[in-house]
């Protein structure tokens, strides 16, 4: 965190550079099932960024020496393309990236039911189609969207939310400007049902106090968030309850 | 039953819907599948474009900086395609460095852009010798239903007509469009035994003995070729499809025009 | 018996003894292990640090050299944090590239000097824009028994504190001791089913469901925080940990403090 | 292609900077059986180019993942040794090498009866020595060469030859300043007994009259080039039937 | 070998730059048993070099198809930690590294009994923490005191020492000066028992005669350093010893 | 019969020729095979050698261009070897980056070049800590039955001496032969069993114990050594074989020698 600067980022009436209030999201629009090939997809906006997640599997898990014959194998890869960003990022896994795939493939264990698919593995991707921070959450909120429209059994979905800390303000879903300049960002995922944080870093310089009330403000914007997903769903699952019921009607007509 | 015998029977059921001049799903035998262009998806970069042929999805964005020139081109300015067959787009798509695949579909792609001179790279030029913009073309494939080749020739074409040249992040002056030369458009015909279609999907792909991409530009002159697969094509063979693809080419780089104005 | 069934075993013996608030090692849930810390362990190093935190065995050196600093932080040093699980430590670990642990704990640890700012970035510029300190900090995983993100940010911190910058070498003055201007401390606790225990050994880390650290700095503020694993924790649970954080990296910290003046 | 340049690359005699006329080709020289460990191999030296082919298998493929149940697969690898051109190059797969050796190995598929070894592997290397414009057109008549040396069963040879177009010129076998100042440059692969064409890249700018001109004369020079082919394999055949005699002869000896 | 400079290496007393006469070692120090999680270990301190060893194994050989059904591979990595040398040096095997962990693991392929684990490998870590001239040496007579700790049947340990060329003088065991400016250096591997000479390196500029006294001069200090590692090993068993008694004596306090 | 069996049985049957003083390809103890050299195969390189020694087949090339010298030899040219164990050559070589064996052959050649100082390096400097040759010795194994480490340092020797420096490329006056200073040459000795011999073709080398190289230059001086292969040598083997190398070496020294001059 933290190139200093002399930006400043709330304003007289406590608001933030965008406009939004300490506790606002940034606009999230999330549509399920936008990929062909892939088992199940999603694609989130959520502020400028642009993110596509797609997930295969359970399908056997390859290489061999990858199988865990009790479960299936979580691989997460979190790639940015090379124009997401304002300078060209190489094509390729950074370290960055790598620790950022860890992570989100931890999260998503203990919500996924790996003990029904044992030597398989289920693959999650996540592409930064535009970058301007908070992909990571923003990554996690569409591959558990992907995730369900795949059809892989789940105990919940997850939530990718972040909160920080600006000119000693505690605010949700930083920004780009507050990412670069802020004082401190909280990503975390979260399962809604349970309260779970089944991912949570931190880097900046916060309080306890400080911390819990970014942590207070994720769970709450969590539970918004999880509508946004759920409705996603419901429009996808419409959409193909549309298209059996034409493919059931012509072939009815067919048989007439 | 093994993967072999299932192709076999899929490339029967193909051929056989072919030589009553009819696709599977519905096409006819030189007919694109519907050509979907927005461009500008990518704020962030210098130009951008999304292609959708047919469920075939390709991104295209174009990142400008500045940069030397090589030393034998001093007056040129510098661009690199590249392709990235993510494991997002297929099944059958591994992450890792670039396949021989995808090194081919940047390399043939980059060769109709160069040879058909969409770009004058000397316009590309700042200083001779000295400082050049350097372009770079990504193309990231979202989605693999057949057919690479010619959506991300399109999307390319597009991304780097819709491109505007960041002048004044360089104190340069002001932004200002990149100048486009000419309109290259590839078309990709394959043959499943003795019939050529147009714009091969997946399946088609999957079953056909030979494929051949051609480059044709706004003159209707050839600019590249690449065949493919693991069949050969006759010498007429040949000869029809170089004479279609300047009829196709045509069809296409309207298309393309359109899609760019209309995205102004 | 296959290897599923024996970690089945361990965790129910590992928590059992956890619920009668004792540890398979004899320690209490909230205990270090013997922290050993000798610092000017490696003379060729401008700085270094072996820590061993019971068996678990690194190695941290420190480099110093002149470079450039990066163009957007023209009046800061440069500072690169590198950590290598060589496969003396331990039999799961392999030669070749930094896999995704060890990527990682380099991570981790980097973000806690960073955000912690043990070093002013800016006290390590010479000449703004042109010339600076560049400076390494490579941990060298010797022995693996657990907790390799605690026995690791000990070592990188200790290293640092131990650090000559070597001005001399350069011809600008005499050499000097770096300034340290925060002692920030990882404190890393395991989760297993619902008993939280602190600086978890191998056998430990093995069955637990989650992992937090928690990097606290000497104003008792919170620098840096990683969840691992595969379970995840309740928010009370969060609170209670980094509650504890700040007590026990207090008692780390005077450990670190002390040693460093010791191996003066 | 095409450097802008103001050499002339046709005189006012109609003739090519090194004097050839425009349908005529290289100096081309073929020898089967040059190497010792391969099972078969060819060296062809091509006007400047010098070029080594060798080929191994049918053999087991592996890694076995590469296997296929139904025929052999062919792996070709071209490669150009470091001091092969102007500039050092340095050792290992560039780009280009990759596409080449991938169409490459399209090229030879159809033509190989690999139907008839399922699960193994036909691995054929082309190491360009010295480079000078059409490297692979003669790695391709070289391969084709080592192939039958092999003993791989094949329904034909294949023959590679590259037409272009100079000065506004169509030309036979664009040497190295044509390759580097002209407009224009089609390689192709043909089977020479059906005319099939296996291989087929052009770059430049040509009308489709001028690209029709270049592949009649490429087809032309095809049939030249297929018997220097076979009398390579002839001359390579009568060595192996005389030193088979002498070891008959000393077999013979040995027992009188 | 060999930067000129004008260094003395030898002064008037025919005595070193550090104070050594020719034939006299650096310091010496080893210990075994120095790791937990290895299988064997051993520590070596060698005037300013500082040098760990472990050795994992024998244990199954992995991939597979290194495997060797009639015995055990020896896998041995040479490896220098980044802050090791003045420059810190890049972390990965670079071809210095790669070289010597092959000639390593060839120096114990005689010694060691490998036909009694056939598909195994036994795998020997050298990990040199901070290197002043002659690692190679130091880090082969650590490896064998692991290897002992490590319970694997030997014929005997292996010894290594070198010897080289300063100031035309045969000197032994060339410090980092005398490296940086010396004339010659020879590293070996001895089998102390049999004589036999299992690793053999020179590089520099000598005389057969001058070559011939080096090697005498270290097969004669290998005679005192396989006394230090087997000095070293007594030390280890006499502490294993006294654990296993205590372990024991506990015991049967419990059972009491 | 397992691969073991084989070369047990091989093994035995060249040991019991070799106790009757005979090998198996009728050669002497001490003999080479015919050694054939050609300079000037690669016209495109400044220097190029190609050596058979009987089947086993190198090409060395020598590229030349201008670089920057290293800081701490500001006044010496830049030397570079390198080795290719290209799939060509043998069915157990595999593509891909340098393998152990193929970085040993690179660096005991080197070494032999280096301290054999076949070329003074401070010959290759232009301008001290500006300017000097850069020079990479490329070892290309066209065909492998055996013994590459002699046919190597012989290829390596043979293209540095027919080497034309490029000096009229870079307007540094004429191009002139490359100062040549010492001729030093590498005997490989091969032991099987008890018994000692000479340039191992590719069969004894599969069944021998061990394997000693030595470089030794024109006045019988040694410049380096190499021992290889699981096995030892007595120390009375390693003296036996450092006499004999002094007086093989100078044989081949001549057919290099002459080789060179018949190229010219």
């Amino acid at each position: 965190m933290g190139m200093k600067s002399d930006i400043k980022l709330i304003d007289e009436n406590g608001l933030r550079i965008d406009g939004r209030k300490p506790d606002e999201l940034r606009p999230i629009k999330i549509e399920a099932g936008v990929l062909k090939r892939a088992d199940g997809s999603a694609y989130v906006e959520w502020g400028k960024n642009k993110i596509l997640a797609a997930v295969y599997g359970p399908r056997e898990a390859h290489p061999r020496h990858l199988q865990d014959s009790t479960k299936a194998i979580i691989q997460c890869r979190y790639n940015m393309a090379p124009f997401s960003v304002s300078d060209r990022k190489r094509p390729g896994p950074d370290r960055r990236s790598v620790e950022i795939s860890k992570i989100i493939s931890e999260a998503f264990e203990s919500v996924i039911m790996t003990e029904l698919f044992p030597r398989s593995s289920i693959d999650v991707f996540i592409e930064v189609l535009q970058a301007n921070a908070g992909t990571r959450c923003a990554g996690i909120t569409a591959a558990a969207v992907a995730l369900a429209d795949a059809g892989v059994p789940m105990k919940d979905l997850v939530v990718g939310v972040a909160a920080g800390k600006v000119d000693d303000t505690v605010v949700l879903d930083l920004g780009k400007e507050e990412d670069n300049y802020g004082q401190a960002d909280v990503p975390m995922a979260i399962v809604p049902r349970t309260g779970d944080i089944v991912l949570l870093q931190m880097d900046g310089d916060m309080t306890e106090e400080e911390l819990f009330k970014a942590m207070d403000m994720s769970m709450e914007a969590a539970k918004y968030i999880y509508e946004l997903q759920k409705d996603a769903l419901r429009r996808r699952y419409a959409v193909i309850a549309q298209e059996e019921k034409e493919e059931i009607e012509s072939i009815e007509e067919g048989i007439e | 039953m093994s993967q072999d015998v299932v192709s076999q029977i899929l490339k029967d059921y193909i051929y056989k819907t072919l030589t009553e001049k009819k696709r599977i799903d519905g096409r006819g035998l030189l007919e694109y599948r519907k050509i979907d262009i927005q461009t500008g998806f990518i704020e962030v970069a210098e130009g951008s474009a999304r292609v959708k042929l047919g469920n075939t999805d390709v991104l295209a964005g174009v990142k400008m900086s500045i940069g030397e020139p090589f030393p034998d081109t001093p007056e040129s300015g510098v661009m690199t395609t590249n392709a990235e067959l993510i494991p997002m787009a297929s099944p059958t798509f591994e992450a890792g460095p670039p396949d021989e695949n995808s090194i081919e579909l940047s390399r043939v792609v980059d060769r109709g852009l160069r040879e058909g001179q969409v770009v004058d790279l000397s316009d590309l030029c700042i200083e001779p010798g000295e400082k050049v913009w350097v372009m770079f073309i990504d193309l990231h494939i979202l989605d693999y239903d057949g057919n690479l080749f010619d959506a991300s020739a399109m999307a390319a074409v597009a991304a780097l007509a819709s491109t505007k040249v960041p002048a004044s992040q360089y104190e340069l002056g002001d932004d200002y469009p990149l100048p486009i030369k000419n309109w290259p458009v590839m078309t990709t015909f394959a043959k499943i035994k003795d019939i050529i279609v147009l714009d091969p999907g997946l399946d088609e792909e999957r079953v056909a003995d030979a494929r051949l991409s051609v480059y044709t530009d706004q003159d209707g002159h050839i600019r590249a070729m690449q065949k493919g697969l693991n069949g050969g094509f006759s010498y007429d063979e040949v000869k029809e499809i170089v004479r279609l693809s300047k009829e196709k080419g045509k069809e296409v780089r309207k298309i393309l025009m359109d899609a760019v104005k209309g995205g102004e």
